[in-house]
């Protein structure tokens, strides 16, 4: 029906005197690598929030495969199959890999047990846990029953990064997933997002990393003010440009789709 | 620039080969300390249920028979009913990161309103008893509400609740005790937990049977259920388990209730070990489940400890009071005791948490 | 044979009433031979203390209880545990609810203690006794038995219709102001009385539940310079008490013989022990009746008193 | 790759130029109410001046010269002046993000050490004074030093300490009261501050007096001095405090030590109020001085707040205290309005807070 | 005496089974801006917070100018004229920018009412911010006493990085000071760093931005694995030696110093 996966319309969130978002547009193609660059605090995280669930927005309107979608949670979204990595990460420190793998999506065991005990199948749930970590290779971990406080940053960044990539069906949403990460650790989430690429799902990367940016974005969403002040094609501009958009000293040409 | 198949970052090169270790980890060299320091790390209700038996074995050796028999080792488990159900309530709050000062209030005011409405109104006691647990219920949603939606301290909320609901109990019940005989003669109902299975000397009372079904029940949910795991996940951090999927509001709200209900369950125990209805019991329910939390190893801040460490935690304080009490020791030793233990107790786990990391 | 063992479970170990209670029971069991176990409440009405005592009695294989009890009806269920296992049970200074709960009472008439003092009250007013503006100071809301006794003891006393007498609060008398509770301690007394001279300054008469309550109610009617124009009248004749009859803190009070209780009660479990005799109450009463005397230094007619010096040689504490 | 003198990333030129703004501001359009809220949130004492306020016009309005005389507005001081000189102590510790449920025992342990002291061992009352003051002292120590070396939650040092407080004031004291009237004669400095100077029908007790300077005191000490700086920011993030270079440790130490000195002269107001000294007195005190001071704005996570919003808030639960006495409503409506209140209060703060931001 | 203004010796530092430095050393050169770079969980952080008092090293020696020192706290370190900016900022949020920025070095009235009731001089301690913060240009700031919890990340960044330039007389530690920030943020930051040199000051800066590094810093001290594996000069190796030296997949020919 739409040519877009998701998209936004003018949407608008206010915290108190702050206007974070300032009838911001959006649009993901289908298998792309959508990049979302900005200022601080120019309102990117706060956006994709609006479009997981996380935030309800005061204003607009998100559609998911062109047809009109209101999530009330990220449970909702992620039921449509949006998966979001956060900022902030969002695992629980206490708990095990597999416990924050599964969270809000618990599998319960089959038969009498599950249906009138609830009862969970933690078996299925460590082996499956198990399985898609070292599917996309990220990491060896030796105990997937082990607390996440006991992972080091690179190691938690992962399992969040996996979470989202296991149990994303139509969008994987990443918001500066290497921010504090090393060389090493930052390779190897980059490396995961082109093989979710190939895998066919489209991506949205928040990133302040202008190199990574340009080498793995299809195009590059430039958020300024609360809005977006251009769409580019990474081929068609300079890294340069793209600041220049960022910071308002330039804009863009045409603004594609 | 634009873009390129590989990395535009041409240091990356480097990345090629190299080995994944980060930190390293001294050799291990377990010793018996370390081992056990590690067990009672992994399964934190270990350390209350070594000082649970640490107590026990203690006071046996002083006081002998005296202690050590089936009706003084039963007799613990009848004085720490009431706190042990209510303590199980304070620590699913405390799990979800809040407390809550109202539970002796509800326990009391749902007593009552099991006895009034039986007695005052007529009703039969099986739906007084109801009625019981709906107004426990209700408290528990309006501090729910104020907690989750309003999104106001627990603290707060419930030091307020408190206030609200034993005014209201002192208020309605009209400062009437229900007496005892007449309860057994008309609604003895009522009475029920108060009734026991006897075993040579040891004495069973239902309303400790009622606290061990409790016990194991949430212990079950909390372990093996969607819903326990994200009570802990709210305790653990809130907008971490809203932002994973876990619908936090209604989490806290159900917690909350769930404690509300437990505090009526443990207001129709009351009544069995009172045997009246009496709007002034339970003055120390709340300081005394605190207690028990504390020394069970729930931690404050949230996300940590089980509801078995409750359990452990009320019977620590109950084997030290009828320890001291036989030893003939002014009770105050008692209160005192208490104290040393509350401070040792999270001393102790904060040691253990310290050396095992 | 072996050792006799008694326990002593009071209200709280902090009133001197009590203090003295225990001091009187130990002296007898040192006598008797008896060993004795002592139990308190944290505080007046403190319920649940009090049954964990009975309880560790049992366990202990007690021969017999005494027991002052904050909760008088409550507490019913848990004295009768201790008698279905063979442990004598005997109610001091106040009365269980029903008194037969108990397999004795030893305790001061507290309905007639109450009447002296309403009576000396209302005599030492006169005339002005009608248009007396009356405080009473309380114990706690549950109105235990001794509370109820000594409060309509002394409206009966003071001329006052009681309706319900097992009721404090139900009157209709216009002389009285209000009732406040006091827990039984100073603290209580004071802000007791600061409310009720709140509700109404040209209070006159006030009673109190007990000679603690007393004190605290003086300083808050000293601290607004009132302390020589009311009538205080109170329940114990304590040293410290009857010293603040002498000193005009208290016009009078009903002087109660706690070491007697104490005493009596500890003899009556030895004897039960040795041969299973039951003590027996005081002729036409449902318990035993171990006296009461009003202390004033201001007889008036009509109401029997004894001065302050003779006050001095009886009290305790 | 080698050191360029300038931006080895080129694309950095894009920086040359461009607006600074980053997040825009809604234009201001400042209705009354946007002021007022503004003002409020600038200055958080003035919520429960406000509230105290519209109680006092609200009663005064309601009862007239009954409610609004010198008399009743004095008595309602004379009424709230132990609480409030304990509710400074408990700010004190709440503002460093922990909380004293000690203050209460200590007061009442420091009372009794100087009565006892004077009485028992014919101390001179000056030197059994500064032993009560020592006392007090000695147990915040006690406390500090478990919160801040041991590093024990306060929450939990303090229950346990309470409860070894109390159960040491009664042991020690062998519970025996000490009547006003020996104090009166043999050691009035005792009772210092149950004297009053009068004003017509005003009364202003010593102890009032005590109060009022102490508020102040501390107000200043707070805002205007290194350490009262460094007491908030401990509260707001002890760790960025210790990196920042605050000596958190100490200052920790020294709130605890400070609220324990406070509590002594909180014991020693109590002698000049019940004119006894009374192992007894001051059970309701941690909650009273809790409740003062959630209603005084004062934030339980740390670092906000002030001394005079306790003040406030203590004045508050007193007017309310008096005003529905007068009215001559039971009792029990006094305390479930206080429990609104402590639930209104802070649901007032919260909104304000949001709205304003 | 020495040619090092800043040197540690054979620092060790355990956290429980974890060895996070494992007998480390560092040296800082005057005037120099020394970059320290390495994984995530290397011990970078460790490492300076021995340096700053920030944490008390198991073993090893620290100096400064050559001798023996051992701070017990970050006071200790900042009165010898050592300042941080920490990974996590170290600001009271509530407290005001002016309040930050003389945190435990809070200036009393002079006379009577400083020295006997120690009022603080709020005007001054106001006027020298502001001073401090207008003259590194890093950012124009209306109320110099509005809370810290009112700024926005870039901001607050600058507020600990100007009190660590304000007030630092020997040596100035800056540990991932851009991590979080945008491009325009950033360059900001770098900017005050050159300056920092200029002024003589020798600056440490850790970062995981390769380009940052080099185009900034003097010398860059690789650490892997809780040591320095390595002290290079940027001009003699490339950025993919220094990478590869960090994940241990080369060793440096020739260390120096
Ligand atoms: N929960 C909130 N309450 C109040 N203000 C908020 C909230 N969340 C965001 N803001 C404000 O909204 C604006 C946009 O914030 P947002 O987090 O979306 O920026 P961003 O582009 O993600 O910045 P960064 O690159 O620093 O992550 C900022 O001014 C921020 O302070
Ligand atoms: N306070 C602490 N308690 C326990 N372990 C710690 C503590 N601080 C650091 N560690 C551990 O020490 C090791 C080194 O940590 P450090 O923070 O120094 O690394 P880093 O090089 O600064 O990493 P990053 O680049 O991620 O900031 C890690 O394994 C870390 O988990
Ligand atoms: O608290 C009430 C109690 O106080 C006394 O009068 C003693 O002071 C007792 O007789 C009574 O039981
Ligand atoms: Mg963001
Ligand atoms: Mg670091």
């Amino acid at each position: 029906m739409s040519e877009f996966i998701l998209e936004a319309k003018g949407l608008v969130k206010r915290f108190g005197r702050v206007v974070a978002l300032d009838s911001a547009d959006f649009e993901l193609k289908a298998g792309e690598i959508l990049a979302v660059i900005g200022d601080n605090g120019a309102g990117k995280s706060t956006l994709i929030k609006s479009l997981s669930g996380a935030m309800i927005p005061d204003e607009g309107e998100v559609l998911l495969n062109g047809e009109r979608v209101m999530f009330s949670s990220p449970m909702a979204a992620r039921a449509a199959g949006i998966e979001t990595v956060y900022q902030n990460l969002a695992l629980s420190p206490a708990l095990s890999i597999a416990d924050n793998m599964f969270m809000g999506r618990e599998i319960r065991k089959q038969g009498f047990m599950g249906r009138v005990f609830r009862t969970l199948d933690k078996k299925t749930m460590d082996k499956l846990a198990r399985d898609k970590l070292s599917e996309l290779g990220l990491m060896t971990i030796q105990n997937i029953r082990q607390p996440v406080e006991t992972l080091s940053g690179g190691q938690r960044q992962g399992v969040a990064v996996a979470r989202a990539a296991a149990f994303g069906s139509r969008v994987v949403i990443l918001d500066e997933p290497t921010a504090a990460l090393g060389v090493k650790e930052s390779r190897k989430v980059l490396d995961l997002i082109l093989g979710l690429r190939e895998r066919g799902l489209p991506v949205v990367l928040i990133s302040h990393n202008m190199p990574h940016v340009f080498e793995v974005a299809d195009r590059i969403h430039i958020h300024r003010l609360g809005r977006r002040a251009a769409l580019i094609n990474p081929g068609d501009y300079s890294m340069s440009d793209a600041v220049a958009i960022m910071t308002g000293a330039m804009t863009a040409h045409a603004v594609a789709a | 620039m634009s873009k390129t198949e590989s990395s535009t970052q041409g240091y990356e090169g480097g990345l090629s080969a190299g080995s994944a270790d980060v930190a390293q980890f001294a050799p291990e060299r377990r010793t018996i300390v370390k081992s056990i320091q590690h067990a009672l790390h992994v399964n934190p209700a270990l350390i209350p249920l070594f000082i649970l038996s640490l107590s026990v074995a203690g006071f046996g050796i002083i006081l002998g028979d005296r202690f050590f028999s089936p009706f003084s080792l039963t007799l613990i488990l009848q004085q720490v009913a009431i706190v042990g159900v209510v303590a199980a309530a304070q620590t699913l709050v405390i799990l979800t990161k809040g407390i809550d000062l109202s539970v002796g209030a509800i326990m009391v005011l749902s007593s009552v309103v099991m006895g009034q409405f039986t007695f005052r109104y007529g009703f039969p006691p099986e739906l007084a008893i109801l009625c019981g647990f709906a107004v426990g219920a209700l408290c528990g949603l309006i501090n729910g509400v104020l907690v989750a939606v309003v999104k106001l301290p627990p603290f707060i909320v419930t030091l307020g609740m408190w206030q609200i609901v034993l005014a209201s109990n002192f208020l309605y019940s009209r400062n009437e005790t229900i007496r005892s005989q007449d309860i057994q003669a008309d609604a003895p109902l009522l009475q029920f937990f108060g009734q026991s299975l006897r075993f040579g000397g040891a004495v069973l009372t239902f309303g400790v049977i009622a606290m061990v079904i409790l016990v194991a029940v949430l212990t079950y949910v909390l372990n093996n259920t969607a819903w326990g795991r994200h009570v802990y996940a709210v305790g653990d951090d809130a907008d971490a388990a809203q932002l994973a999927g876990v619908r936090v509001k209604r989490t806290l709200i159900s917690v909350y209730v769930l404690s509300g209900l437990i505090c009526a369950l443990a207001g129709w125990v009351l009544i069995g070990r009172i045997g009246s209805v009496s709007p002034t019991a339970g003055q120390f329910t709340n300081i005394e489940s605190i207690t028990a939390v504390v020394i069970g190893g729930i931690s404050l801040f949230g996300g940590r400890g089980s509801i078995l460490g409750a359990l452990f935690g009320a019977l620590i304080v109950g084997v030290f009071g009828l320890g001291l009490r036989l030893m003939g020791t002014d009770p105050q030793w008692t209160y005192l005791m208490i104290g040393v233990l509350i401070i040792a107790a999270v001393a102790l786990d904060q040691w253990i948490r310290r050396v095992s990391t | 044979q072996d050792n006799v063992l008694a326990c002593l479970i009071t209200k709280t170990d902090t009133n001197p009433f009590f203090v003295k209670m225990k001091e009187g029971a130990e002296a007898k069991a040192e006598e008797l031979g008896v060993e004795l176990r002592s139990y308190a409440g944290r505080i007046d009405g403190d319920h649940e203390s009090q049954v964990q005592a009975i309880e560790s009695c049992i366990a202990d294989n007690a021969d017999g209880i005494l027991i002052t009890a904050s909760d008088t009806s409550s507490i019913v269920s848990s004295v009768q545990q201790a008698r279905d296992a063979g442990i004598l049970v005997i109610a001091l200074d106040t009365p269980l609810d029903p008194v037969d709960a108990a397999d004795a009472t030893f305790a001061t008439d507290n309905f007639l203690a109450g009447e002296l003092i309403g009576q000396w009250a209302a005599a030492t007013l006169g005339a002005e006794a009608e248009n007396a503006r009356i405080a009473f100071l309380n114990l706690t809301p549950s109105q235990p038995t001794v509370d109820v006794l000594r409060n309509q003891g002394f409206m009966s006393g003071f001329g006052i219709d009681l309706a319900d007498p097992n009721v404090i609060g139900d009157e209709s008398d216009p002389r009285i102001v209000g009732h406040d509770v006091t827990n039984g301690n100073e603290e209580g007394g004071r802000t007791a009385m600061e409310n009720l001279l709140q509700q109404d300054p040209t209070i006159n008469v006030v009673h109190t539940i007990n000679e603690p309550a007393a004190a605290g109610a003086y300083e808050a009617l000293r601290a607004v310079g009132r302390e020589n124009d009311v009538l205080i009248v109170s329940v114990d004749g304590g040293c410290p008490g009857v010293q603040n009859v002498i000193d005009g803190v208290i016009g009078a009070t009903s002087q109660q013989y706690p070491l007697q209780m104490a005493a009596l009660g500890i003899e009556a479990i030895a004897n039960y022990a040795a041969d299973g005799t039951l003590p027996e109450p005081t002729e036409g009463k449902d318990f035993f009746d171990t006296g009461v005397q009003l202390v004033t230094d201001a007889p008036v007619d009509g109401v029997p008193s004894i001065d302050t010096t003779e006050g001095m040689e009886l009290c305790w504490g």
